[in-house]
Parts: structure tokens; C-alpha cells; sequence
């Protein structure tokens, strides 16, 4: 199994996760980030103080699948959240040594 | 009919049943009185009897006393519970200000404010019949219907205020028929003894019998009335999932702020609104009011300070409402610098009520209506059996002013209210409890009333999960179309 | 010149145009009055004419109709948009505050008010000539001053109503020229028509020709005149981005119910305060507005458990805003129980208008303002007709009071409204289009109008990112030292 | 003792000391009178000589200009704050409500309004002695105790708008000491000077000395004394841990709409009900009022607009509040078109104050206190002295009214209020530090004063962790059963 | 070392951190989240528009432990965090390469 | 490649960010957390009710870098975090198995 991680335009969750349930992926973890990179934020001023926000809002999905699944997936993902613009942002895969689930104790593929 | 329909139309057909059940329950023994006439009520544009101040006054304390309980009460409350209950805890003020002006247009006002015996009034102003343009006894200056929405305004405040003990964990229907009920059964009754002319405790019309109870603006019929039942509420409905071993932190005392102010703001409509005229008996009022709260406020806050070692602004707020329901019933009869005194004691007494003796006696009041309005209300009428000075209010004297007597006639009229609204509350809540049930599921408690009562969430601010950058998470399902079954 | 200062410089330049331009337009045919004269008003303290009463009641009015549009629509509006939006949905209402404000003074009421033909009035109250201390015929009671001031709040809060058709997308310099140039083209001609001494529909006074629509604190002029505005406004600047797929719910209905208990309160001023005096008149207006609001949430929330299963909070303030509306023209005219009825039916029917009509025809009016304030007002303007009785105001008879011909002045009043309010609202759209561009762009629209029109976010409430503990990922970049370009 | 009880108890015997000592003080030099007789005041119902419609405004405003300090300010200013210091901010204009309540009753009311002598008062009214039913001198047709309690929404305000400049770094007890402190050695004299009988810029009333200043609401009073003080203030305290180089972004800009909407909705209280009755006077002080405020915000906003970019909700918000400073020692005194025109010229200055000048002289007043208040008030002052026309308020006549020396009179009234002010709050503030210490510790600052002041926290709503779902990483110490040391 | 991730229920925190205080285990970052999973969400409306908000509000705790305490701390968080039904969450198991506390500049077993 | 996670105090988010910007680390996203360790909460108070928050505030930044960087990364974003006191955080390294930019399709170290 591997984890991954993607770090993704909050507009698009709803394109990602259905691209996902396509293929038969269901189970998903999102985390609400600000993400640091190329893409600007924006400036906001407050009686003559300006500020640069430096960040951009971001959406992190962690998706746990099984090896032989993790370039489908990943394919998928990058298919669904690309808008061609800077801050697309970017996948991470993690090796897994170990996946548990909680309600019936299964581990590993049962546990996907 | 589908399923869904069953909760709504009941509460419907409970409303409208109630609309013609509760008169003709009130006068089971009398002969009936015929309903004929009802109708378009006169109202006399040029009515040579009305001082234009004093409606001008009058208008502006009837809005004030509805802001008391929407914004402010409805603030108040909500920012003390937990986020998942925020909407239902602002719709429980919102809807009585609602189901409340019905009940009072239909027969209400006539149950309090008729004339009839000392208990309860007749059916001479239901359906809002000869209440009009022209001047009723209880207010010389102002035409009929401007009292009769001036005090409108508190028969919608009173069951407010016993949200707060219920707040987390009562179903909405229920709520409403409690609601309902309890205004029929035990606000009118004791309004019209209080206030109503030939009520058994009414110090101010002529008509009265002996035991002449000072209240100039409701410590009994509002405070003692709603913070006992409140308590009566807590005890029967039980304590909500969690409490007492699970931290259940106020979700934004911002709020709670807000609503006190407002409650602070609108309260010189509710006491100085009670002078019925703009003169100098409403200014007493009005300064009693706001050197109350303003002692109050300070006796919280130093005392939980020295007891506890911050001075919180929970506290501070909390005191200047204890003060404002403290002074209610004395701010007609007292001087300037006997309302701070008792502001003072009443803040450091109602912080006690709602943190030792509410941890000694072990009930979930969560928002501590009873330790505010119950405590505070009584301290409050006894007081003013006490402070009561006749160069105030002419012919009224306290202990201070060489009649003691008096405090025996408060302490008679704490009785009557306790008696009644704790024995009252406990049967209406049997009777609801068996018509609908009392308490939502635990699921739905732990979901919270918003989402399991209302189908909504008070705020949705997650920037991602909000929809605030699209989709993000949340699916439309009818496109914004219409309802689809 | 610098490129930034374009739009501001060349809004500023249109205001001042406007200034200039518009009475000078109205008066194109005419031989032009001379503004010699223009300068301080004498306002003589002492004028023996004014009833105190009737003054304080009316500067109460005055400050109760400001207060509904700031906070009470500001709020009322910026709860239900995104959070991406809240600033600059609470801004329009704000600058309407104070853009309103200046063309009133200028021109604006005396093209509403003074005496000129039936359409619209003249220059002689142009910049505030001759209103001063002594009454004006529009209200014996009270200086011609405070009349122009409480009539300036009306004013002020019709094209802010508009705001929730175009709310999430429509430019800031657009919505300031368009609300400014609706005040002129249809505000000030509608007010005339129905309120103005000699205007076409005027009931009231004298020297009225023979259509007399009954509009009592305006259920045409403000209510059917914006509502129906909203309505071309939703279909000329198209749907939001992402309408219909994506879900929008209110970023916090917390604010929602705060403003809509503000607007309640302040409906009082609007209402009671349109009999302008402090009687019984303004009681029985006080009266009706209550109760229809009453009955008017009860309406909406029962049809919507009925129909969709929960009884929303949303659905209960939002009717509350429908009885309000409703009850606005006949609040001067029908009995109590009456207004109860007013109330009921507009609740239900504005929300099969705010929800089944709306996906049925499927334009985007992001808050309801057609659903609510159009279709209330029209169903408060028609039903004004129907129930009307000499009793409350005499001489002003309806349907019920035998006079059905009235419902006919009504419907006529209502049409007029439609047509002059869906015409205007065309071609003004057209204009500010072409002058200045109507919609942000895509990219400002998805970023949020807080950011993209003024620079700001609502909240900076994220712990670690808001600099709650420091830097947070922004920096400062002229340290607070003032602006540098 | 328990260490935790030394900071509550030195507060509370602080306070009391004062309340003894400064009277005391003020009259070392003279023989003392006595206080024989303080007690309940007489105040007779039915007292012929008040005017029901002026007690009816007068108690109105008295309301209004309470909520302009709470919710008002309490809003405006705790919204520009961080999140962490959100209740503090608020807690400082509530404890005000109470504090300064209590002071002016003692006898802060004696020492500004009871005639004595040029700078101050006397100790007659002290206790509320002789503040019954009966008119006084400030106003014929209202009780002495309305026109007591409103000048009590004055005082309360004042050191209210103070907090603005020690945000977000004052010890609470330290600032409790220095309001009450700055009440006495400040206020109480300059109300004296400036409305007070005998005072020695008094305009109003016949026994008064050479100097005659207008200042219609306050001016010199509120707006200079307060705005001054905040100067002296932020330099004294020293900046924020962080200023310069951190954001420090307002956490909710839509509390400060709320709030920046109530203060204008308030404000008509505070400047129409100077007029002490409800009249002509009272209309124009109206009328007035809202122009220029309506002006201000425009200015600001178009001058920031133009310089830097955007036009920004907080910008207009802060113009409003400009305009409202500026007009209101003018309300009284100016015809509405020169409204406008104060109104626009503060707008335009206030802005620059609050950004460029402030950068320039690189003080940190957290939210502006001088850069509106002392900036907007001095420029008000002197502008009454120019467009003061005999028209408006008979007698008074400025530069435009053929009278240039009054703008000198205005100069004088200026200086002494900026001296006063300046000088008195560098002492007080040296004082405090000695005796309590002004400013927390940096940890404390760093955490917020929320917790480190008050141990609470302004919201809880992150889901998980504010026990929405139950406990959440809280733990409950006491289960909720009172205070265990 | 491995880092044991757990999506769990949220009023599961306490029960969770006070069974790894008891084995010893003191440091835990939790972060807030939503998950997508069999566990359904719930459905809101807004004058007539209806809404599915297909996520659950979860936690998701890291705990970073000595690789020999992994199972042991994983059967711990199961037990703690189990109600039985649908929605309890997953463990995830990662390989850790290095730990570093900031403070001290410690490595590894030395930095936990 | 690898992935670096650091919990850090919320304030100090600028100073890591510049640091890792001048060793030419530009991408960073960052997680808004709660930590529980031997930093102490607070207690906060309401109607006599005392509850002791147990955890503090938290940053959780993640930093992916090439195998070669991460020394260096963790040496600069330890000396840019560090106070001194009991609560400055720690750091994870995880081994990444891919990394792709959603944008481009780019993966691995082109992705960075
Ligand atoms: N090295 C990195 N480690 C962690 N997160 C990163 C890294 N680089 C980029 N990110 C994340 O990816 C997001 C998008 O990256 P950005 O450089 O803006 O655009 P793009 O990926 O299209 O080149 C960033 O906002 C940040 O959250
Ligand atoms: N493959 C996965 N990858 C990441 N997170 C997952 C995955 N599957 C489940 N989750 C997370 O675990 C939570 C619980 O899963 P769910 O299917 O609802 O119940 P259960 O684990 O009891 O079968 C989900 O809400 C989601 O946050
Ligand atoms: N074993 C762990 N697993 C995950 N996070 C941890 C672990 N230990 C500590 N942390 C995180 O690091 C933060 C700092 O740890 P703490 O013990 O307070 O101080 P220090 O690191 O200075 O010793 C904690 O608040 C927590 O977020």
C-alpha cells in the first residue's frame, strides 16, 4: 500500500474525489492547508498598512491504495485537479508499513 | 401522508387546538360569554385623550422590549452554547417572539389583562376586540393597543428567558407546546394577579384586595415566574450528554456580549417603559435600572475575582443582567443609591446561585436561568418590599420608609409565583413530554439541534469545505431548484 | 496619471455630473427655476408649531429606519453570501448610507417632494432650501426637517434592498452609479407619484388627482419598486459562477437572524412612524406590524416543514421579512386580525415564490429580493385593497369595507410600479454597462469580492495565519508607515 | 491571604479610596460643605413642569447613547483587534458602563454640573442629592434626573474611546485605575468649563465669563479630551510587541461594520438629544449629524481610494466615524449644506492623520483613537467656529456669520482641551504605572489579554477541539462544580 | 521509528491520548479534518436548495514512536478510539527516517 | 527525495519560510495544528466552570527537498525555529517514493 498525498485547489475536491469513486477509490482524508510556492497570494491593507498574504489556500487529500493502484490513482488525481494555471500543486506517495481499520481491526487491503 | 408531514402538522393542529381549547378551559365554570363582535377594533386617529410623549415613549419601549428578546436575549444565549447548537439556540427566541404575539392577539391579552377575578381575566379583549384607539385604565396617555403591545413585548421575553435551562437538548416542537402552554397556564394567570385590575397581588389600580404586592415591572410575573420554571426544566429534562465530565466552553462570548448590551440597552424600555408615561417616575426608572446593572456587574466580577482569581467577562455580563432582572421589580419604588445597593447585592448573590449552589445541587441549567432570573428576581422582590420609598412612587413605602409589613406582602407574592411556576412547569412538562417527547435522540443531541432540528449549520466558514472557493466538498442536490420529495 | 486612480476619479466624476446633470434632465422642457436663494435654512428653535411628542417620536423613527439598513440589512445580506463576500455585502449597504445621503440633499427630495405635476416633483426644496423648523404639509406635527430626514431613510434602504439580486458578483463602482442613478429615475419619481403633494396615486392629501392607491409606508415605492428592479438585475447580470452546480450556502445564518431582528425593530420607525405623529394611528400600524410578522414567519416555516421536512431557521427570519414587507403598505389601514391574515398569506406565498417559482423560472437572485420584497409587496399592495377599513383610517375603505373599486386603484399602482421600476431598471443596467462594466471578472468573482473590490478579508480569525501570534505567514510590507505608491 | 486575592482587592480598595479622596481633593482649599442630607432624592410623578415629548426624547437618547458604547463600541473597537485580545477589548468599553456609572454617581455628576466656579463643580449633587423629578437649570422640560443620566452616557464614552490607543497591551486593572482617575482629573473638570453652569467656556447659559466656545455635543469635552489622551497614551505604553514588522490585520472587520452602524444610529442621541428637548433644534442637530457623516466616509473613502488603490469597508467606516467626531460640537450650530462640507473636509483629514501622520511621527495607537477623535474633534471645533450661523441656533454666529473672533474663542476652547488632556493623562498614566504598572508582560501580551487577563477565550469554534463534539483535548477540572482554590 | 497516523472520531481525543499517556506515550499533533468514507455525512438546506455535505468532521493524530512500540501503541489507539460503528477511522503506518526535536537539536529515540 | 514535517510555534512560520527560502526552498505548505507535549495548555474559566485546554497551538509545515538537501533543510529550519523553550517542535523525515506536479505532469525531483 501506498499513501498519497495531494496537495490541490480547494474548487477542486468535488472533480477529485469523483474521478476517484470512478475507479472505486471511496475513502478519502482532506485537510484544509495554505500552500507556499509560485503562485502569489494576494494583499490586503488596513488604514494605510498593507500586508502581503504569502499564501494561497490549499486542500490537502490523503488517499491510502493499494501499490499496483498508485499510478492509476495518482493519474487520476493529477487529470482531475489540473487547471493549467501555476498552483495546480503536487502529489506526494508515501510508502505505508501499515494500514489498520479501527472498527473491526482488519489490516492492510482488508483495511482500504 | 408522508411521514415528514406527521411532526409539523401536528404542531400545527396542537396550535390551533390549543387557540380554542385554552379559554374555554379557563371558563369551564363560568357561563360562557359570547364571542360576537369580534372584529375591526375603532381606532380614532384624532383621540383627543392621547399625549402624544407618552405614546411616543411607549412605542419606543415596546420596540426596545422586542429587541431585549430578538437580538438581544437571542444573542445572549446563543454565544454561551456550543456551536452545534447556535441556530436552534437563536431560533428559540425567534419563534416565541412569533407563536407568542398569536397567542396574546387571540386570547392572551383578555386572560391577562381583562378584568375578572383575582386570578385570571375574561374574554372581553380576545381576537384583540375593544382594543383600540382610545385610552384603557391601565394607561391614561396612550390608546388600548399601545399597552396591549407594550406588554405583548414581556409575555414574549418570560418564556425566553427559560430557554436558557433547556438550551442543548430540548426538541423545537416540544419547545413551541411547552412554550405555549406555559404562557396560558402560568404567565397570564400570574400576570393578571399581579398587574391585571382586580388581581389578587395588584398595588396600583383601585379595584385591588389587600395583599398589595410591589412589582413595577415584573420581578415576579417575568423573573420568578421564568427562572423557577427554568429550574423545574432542568431537573425534569436531565442533564445534557457529557456534563460534568466533558468541558462545554460558551462558543463565542462575543455574542454573549453583544446580547448583553442590548439586553442592558432595551431593559430602559422594559422598567422605565413600565411608568406607562413619559415623566419623571420613568426617569427614576430608567436611572434605577442603569445604576443597578452597573453595581451588579461589579459585584460579580469582584467577587468571582477574589474567589477565583480573573475577572472574567462572562461574569461581568452576567452580573449586569443579574442587576437588570434584580432592579425590575423595584426600579418604580426606590432611590438612586438604593438601586446600586441592591445591584450590588443582587450580582454577588446570582454569582453564587449559578456556581456553588448550582454545583451543589447538581443540575444542568446551562445557560443558569434560574441562578440569574429565579435568584436574581427573588432577591429583587424582596428587596423592594425593603428599599421601597414613598417621595418615589407616592403612597408606596418599604421597610426603609416604616412598613415593614411590606416585605411580608413580597415574601407572600415570591410564594404564589414560585409555588405556581414550579407546580405549573412540572405538569406541563409531564403533558408535553407525553404528547411529543421532551428530548431529542442522543444522536441528534450529539449532531447537535442545528443540524438534527433546523437542517442547517450556524456558520460555514472553513474556507476550503464551504463552497467559499466552490464545490469543496458539499453537493448540491436540487440545483437550487425547488424542494423534490 | 497613475493607472489606480482611474475608477475612483472617474466615479467621482459621475456623482458630480449627476449632481448637475439629473435636474437639469427632469426639467429639460421646462423654464428653469432659479436657485437663488440656495444657502442656510432658518430654523427658528422656538416655532410654535411642533408637537414635542410627535418630534421625538419621528427622530426615534428616523434613527430605527437607518438602523434597519445599517446593521440590520447589512447583516440581514452579508449572512448569507460567502465568506468571500461579506465585506463587500455589508459595504453596499453601508455606502448607500451615505451616497443616498448626498444626492438627498441635493436634489433627491425635492424631485420627491415638492409640488410640480404628478410625475415628479420640482427644485424648490433643492439643496435643502426652505426645509427648515417649521412644518411642512406633510406633517403638521413636526419640523419640515425632520419630515426630509425620515423620508431620506426610505430613501436610502430601497435601492440597498436591490443588493440581494446582484450580491457575489456585481462591481462596486457599478452598484454605486446604478443605485444612484435608480434613486433619480425611479425612486424619486415613484415617491412623488404615490407620496407628493399632486403626485398620481397620492391618498392622502388634498390636492390628489383621482387614482388613490393606498401605500401607507410603502409597499410600491420601496418594496415593489425594488423587488421587481431585483428581478432584472438577477437576469440582466446573469447567474453566479457556478450556480446551480455548486453548492452557496450562507457563510453564517448567525448574522442573518441577527439583522433579521434588527429589521423587525426598526420596522416600527418605518411603519408606526409613517402616520407621522405619535397617536393612535402609529399604535395601530405599531400593532399590525407585529402581528403580521408574526404570522408571516409561522407561514413560511410551517409551509416549509410541510413541504421539505425541517423547519429551517432561515425560513423562519426570512418570512418574519416577508410579513414585514407585506404588512408595509396596509399597516395604516386594516384591523389587527387583519394584519394577522396579511401576514399568513404573504409568508407562504413568498416561499413557493423564493423557492419553487425561482427554479421553475431559474434566475440567480442570490438573497430572494424578488421573492421577497416584489412578490410581498405586491401581495401587501393588493391585499391593502382588500382589507382596508374607515375605522383605522377614516374615510380609507377596502373590499371588506365595501368598497371593491379600491382594489382596483391598487392593482393599477401596483402596474404603474411594475412597469416604471422593470423598465427603468433595464435601461439603467444597460447604461451602467456600458459606462463602467457591470460584473467583475471571472478571476475577481472566484477570489471573492472582499478581496478583489476592496482589499480586505471579513475575517482573520485562522489561529496560526492571522498573525494571532504574530506573523502568520503575512508580512507587513510598509510597516503600518502610511501608503507608499 | 491567598496571593490571587492581592490585584481584585488593591482594585476594589483603589476604587473605594477615590471615591472619598477626590471630591476631598478638589476642595482642599475650600471650606467643605456638608453632606448632610444626601439620601432619597423627592421625585413626584406628576411633576407639572416636565414636557412629556422632551423626557420622551431625552430617555431615548439617553438609551441610544449607551449603545453607542455598548454594543457600539465595544463592536467597532474589538473587531480591529487581533482575535487573542477580542474580549478585552470589549470588556474595556463594558466595565466603563459600570465603573464610570458608579463614580458620577458619588460625585463625578456634582463636579461637572453643580456651579462652583470656573473649572469645577461642587459637591451639592453629590450622592444624587437634589437630582429628583424637578427640571434643572440644564433643561426646563425635563426631570434633573434624565438630564443627570444622560450627561452619565457622555462620561461613560469618553475614557470609552480611549481604549482605542492602549489595545491589545494594557493591564486591565490599569486601566480601570486610570479610567476612573482620568473621569475625576479630566472630565469632570472640562464638562464643567465647557456645559457647566459658571463654567468658564460656557456659551449656553447666562452666568457665564468671556470666553464663550461652542461646542454643541462635545467636542472639546469628548472628542478632543479623549483623542489627546489616547495620543499620550500609545506613546507612553509604547508599541505593540511586533508593531512595524508584523501584520496585525482586524480580525473581523464585520464586527466593526456593526459596530460603526450602531455608533452613527447612536449618535443621533448623542447630538440631536443635546438639544435637551425634542424640537426644532433637536431636528436640525439631526439632520445634520447624518449629513456629515454621510460626507466623511465618502471623503475617506475616496481619498484612499485614490491614494492607494482600493476602497476599502474600513476605510469608509472610519470616515463615518470621522464625520460624526467633526460634527458634533458643529450639530447645534451649522446649516445641513455646511454639514456636508465639515463632513467631507474631516473625512479627508482623518485619513490622513490615521496613515500618513501617524506613520510619519511612528506612534502606535492601535486603532486610531487620536487620528479620528483628536484629529476629527480639533477640526470639528474649529470649523463650528467658521459655519456657526444665528439662524440655526440664535445669537451664535461663526466667521460665515460676519463673527471671525469666534473662531478664536474656538482656538482658545481647543487649546485648553488639548493642554488639559495632554498634560493630566502624562501625570495619570505615571501615576498608574507606579502604583499597579501599565502593561502586561510580554507572555501575557504574546497569549493575548483574553486569557492572560481574563482567562477566557473569545471563540470556540474549531469543531473538533471546542468540545463541539464533546471533549476535544479539554479537560474539565471541576466538572463544572464551582470554584475549588 | 514510524509515525502512526489515526483518522478517528473527534470526541475520541481524550479517550486516545489517556491510553497512550498510560503506555507512556506523551507527544501527539492532532489536526483537524474531513473525511470522505462509507460513513455518510448529513444534508442541509437553505431556502429550498439542498445540500449534501458529504464529509465527516475527523482528527487525525500523529504519533511518532519507537519502531518496537508501534503495535503495541496502534492496538492501544483501536481500543480507545472503537465505538463499533461505521465511520471509526483508519491507522496508518509510516517508515520514519529521521526525528529531530527543534529545541534541543536531539535525534532520533533521543528526540520522542 | 524526502519528506520533511516540522511542528513548529505558529510564530515562527516567517522566519523558516525566509530560511528556506535563501537556501533556495520555495515550496511549503503548511498545516494549521494542535500540539500535546510537555508544553502545557491553559485554563480558561466560564460561570466557575474550569477546563484546562491541554494543547498549544501548533504548526505543521511540510517541506519536500532532494535526499541531498535534507540535512541542510532540517539544520536551517531548526535554527530558524528554535527559542530555546519547552514547546519549539519537532521534525519528521519521511522517505517519498514519488513526487508529481499537477500542473506539468513533471515528476520527482522536476516536480520540486
Ligand atoms: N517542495 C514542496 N513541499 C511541500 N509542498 C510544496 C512544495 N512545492 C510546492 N508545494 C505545494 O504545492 C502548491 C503549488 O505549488 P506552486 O509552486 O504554487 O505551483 P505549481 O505546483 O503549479 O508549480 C504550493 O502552494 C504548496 O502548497
Ligand atoms: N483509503 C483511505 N485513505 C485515506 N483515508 C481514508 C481511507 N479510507 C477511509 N479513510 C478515512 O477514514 C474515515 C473512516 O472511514 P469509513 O469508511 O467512513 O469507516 P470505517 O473506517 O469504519 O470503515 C473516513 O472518513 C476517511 O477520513
Ligand atoms: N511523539 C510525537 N509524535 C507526534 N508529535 C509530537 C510528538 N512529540 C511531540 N510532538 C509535537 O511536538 C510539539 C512540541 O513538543 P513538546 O514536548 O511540547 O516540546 P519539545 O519538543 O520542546 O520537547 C508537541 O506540541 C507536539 O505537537
Amino acid at each position: 500500500m501506498q499513501m498519497i498525498e495531494a496537495v490541490i485547489k480547494p474548487h477542486k475536491i468535488d472533480a477529485v474525489k469523483q474521478s476517484l469513486a470512478k475507479m472505486g477509490i471511496l475513502g478519502v482524508t482532506a485537510i484544509e492547508c495554505k500552500g507556499f510556492g509560485r503562485q502569489m497570494g494576494h494583499t490586503e491593507r488596513y488604514r494605510g498598512a498593507k500586508m502581503d498574504v504569502g499564501f494561497v489556500p490549499k486542500v490537502l487529500l490523503k488517499v491510502c491504495v493499494k501499490s499496483e493502484d498508485v499510478t492509476k490513482a495518482a493519474g487520476v488525481i493529477v487529470e482531475a485537479a489540473r487547471t493549467g494555471e501555476v498552483g495546480d500543486g503536487k502529489i506526494f506517495i508515501y510508502p505505508i508499513a501499515q494500514v489498520i481499520r479501527i472498527r473491526t481491526g482488519e489490516t492492510n487491503e482488508q483495511a482500504l | 401522508m408522508n411521514r415528514k408531514h406527521v411532526a409539523p402538522l401536528r404542531a400545527l393542529a396542537l396550535l390551533v387546538f390549543l387557540f380554542w381549547i385554552a379559554p374555554a378551559a379557563a371558563y369551564a365554570a363560568d357561563a360562557p360569554q359570547p364571542l360576537a363582535g369580534a372584529g375591526p377594533v375603532k381606532i380614532d386617529p384624532d383621540t383627543r385623550n392621547v399625549n402624544s410623549g407618552d405614546v411616543a415613549w411607549m412605542l419606543t419601549s415596546s420596540a426596545l422590549v422586542l429587541m431585549m428578546t430578538g437580538p438581544g436575549l437571542a444573542l445572549f444565549y446563543s454565544g454561551l452554547v456550543r456551536r452545534k447548537n447556535v441556530l436552534a439556540t437563536m431560533m428559540q427566541s425567534f419563534i416565541l417572539m412569533c407563536i407568542v404575539t398569536i397567542l396574546w392577539a387571540i386570547v392572551g391579552y383578555s386572560l391577562a389583562f381583562d378584568h375578572h377575578n383575582p386570578f385570571i381575566g375574561g374574554l372581553r379583549f380576545a381576537f384583540m376586540r375593544e382594543v383600540g384607539a382610545n385610552p384603557s385604565e391601565y394607561g391614561p396617555g396612550i390608546p388600548h393597543a399601545t399597552w396591549m403591545v407594550y406588554q405583548l413585548m414581556f409575555a414574549i421575553i418570560t418564556p425566553g428567558l427559560i430557554c436558557g435551562a433547556y438550551a442543548e437538548r430540548m426538541k423545537f416542537s416540544a419547545m413551541m407546546l411547552f412554550s405555549a402552554l406555559w404562557l396560558f397556564c402560568i404567565y397570564c394567570p400570574l400576570a393578571h394577579m399581579v398587574w391585571g385590575k382586580g388581581g389578587l397581588l395588584n398595588w396600583a389600580l383601585p379595584d385591588s384586595p389587600n395583599i398589595a404586592a410591589f412589582d413595577f415591572a415584573g420581578g415576579t410575573v417575568v423573573h420568578i415566574s421564568s427562572g423557577v420554571s427554568a429550574l423545574i426544566c432542568a431537573l425534569v429534562l436531565g442533564k445534557r450528554m457529557g456534563y460534568g465530565t466533558t468541558a462545554m466552553p460558551p462558543h463565542s462570548v462575543v455574542l454573549s456580549v453583544i446580547g448583553a448590551c442590548l439586553l442592558w440597552v432595551g431593559w430602559f424600555g422594559f422598567n422605565a417603559g413600565s411608568a406607562v408615561a413619559a415623566n419623571a417616575l420613568a426617569s427614576s426608572a430608567f436611572v434605577n435600572t442603569h445604576f443597578a446593572t452597573a453595581a451588579a456587574a461589579l459585584g460579580w466580577m469582584f467577587a468571582e475575582w477574589l474567589k477565583s482569581g480573573k475577572p472574567t467577562v462572562l461574569g461581568a455580563i452576567s452580573g449586569a443582567v443579574a442587576g437588570l432582572v434584580a432592579i425590575t421589580p423595584a426600579s418604580g419604588f426606590v432611590a438612586p443609591m438604593s438601586a446600586l445597593a441592591i445591584g450590588a447585592i443582587a450580582g454577588v448573590v446570582c454569582f453564587f446561585a449559578a456556581t456553588s449552589l448550582k454545583s451543589a445541587l447538581g443540575y444542568d441549567d446551562s445557560l443558569d436561568a434560574f441562578g440569574v432570573h429565579g435568584v436574581g428576581g427573588t432577591v429583587g422582590a424582596i428587596l423592594t418590599g425593603v428599599f421601597a420609598v414613598s417621595v418615589i412612587n407616592s403612597g408606596c413605602k418599604g421597610l426603609v420608609d416604616g412598613n415593614p409589613h411590606q416585605v411580608l406582602n413580597q415574601l407572600i407574592a415570591v410564594l404564589v409565583s414560585w409555588t405556581m411556576a414550579a407546580v405549573g412547569t412540572f405538569i406541563l412538562l409531564k403533558i408535553v413530554d407525553a404528547l411529543v417527547g421532551l428530548r431529542v435522540s442522543e444522536s441528534d443531541e450529539f449532531e447537535g439541534l442545528d443540524l438534527s432540528q433546523h437542517g442547517e449549520s450556524g456558520y460555514n466558514i472553513e474556507d476550503a469545505f464551504s463552497a467559499t472557493y466552490g464545490g469543496g466538498g458539499a453537493t448540491l442536490v436540487n440545483g437550487g431548484h425547488g424542494e423534490s420529495h
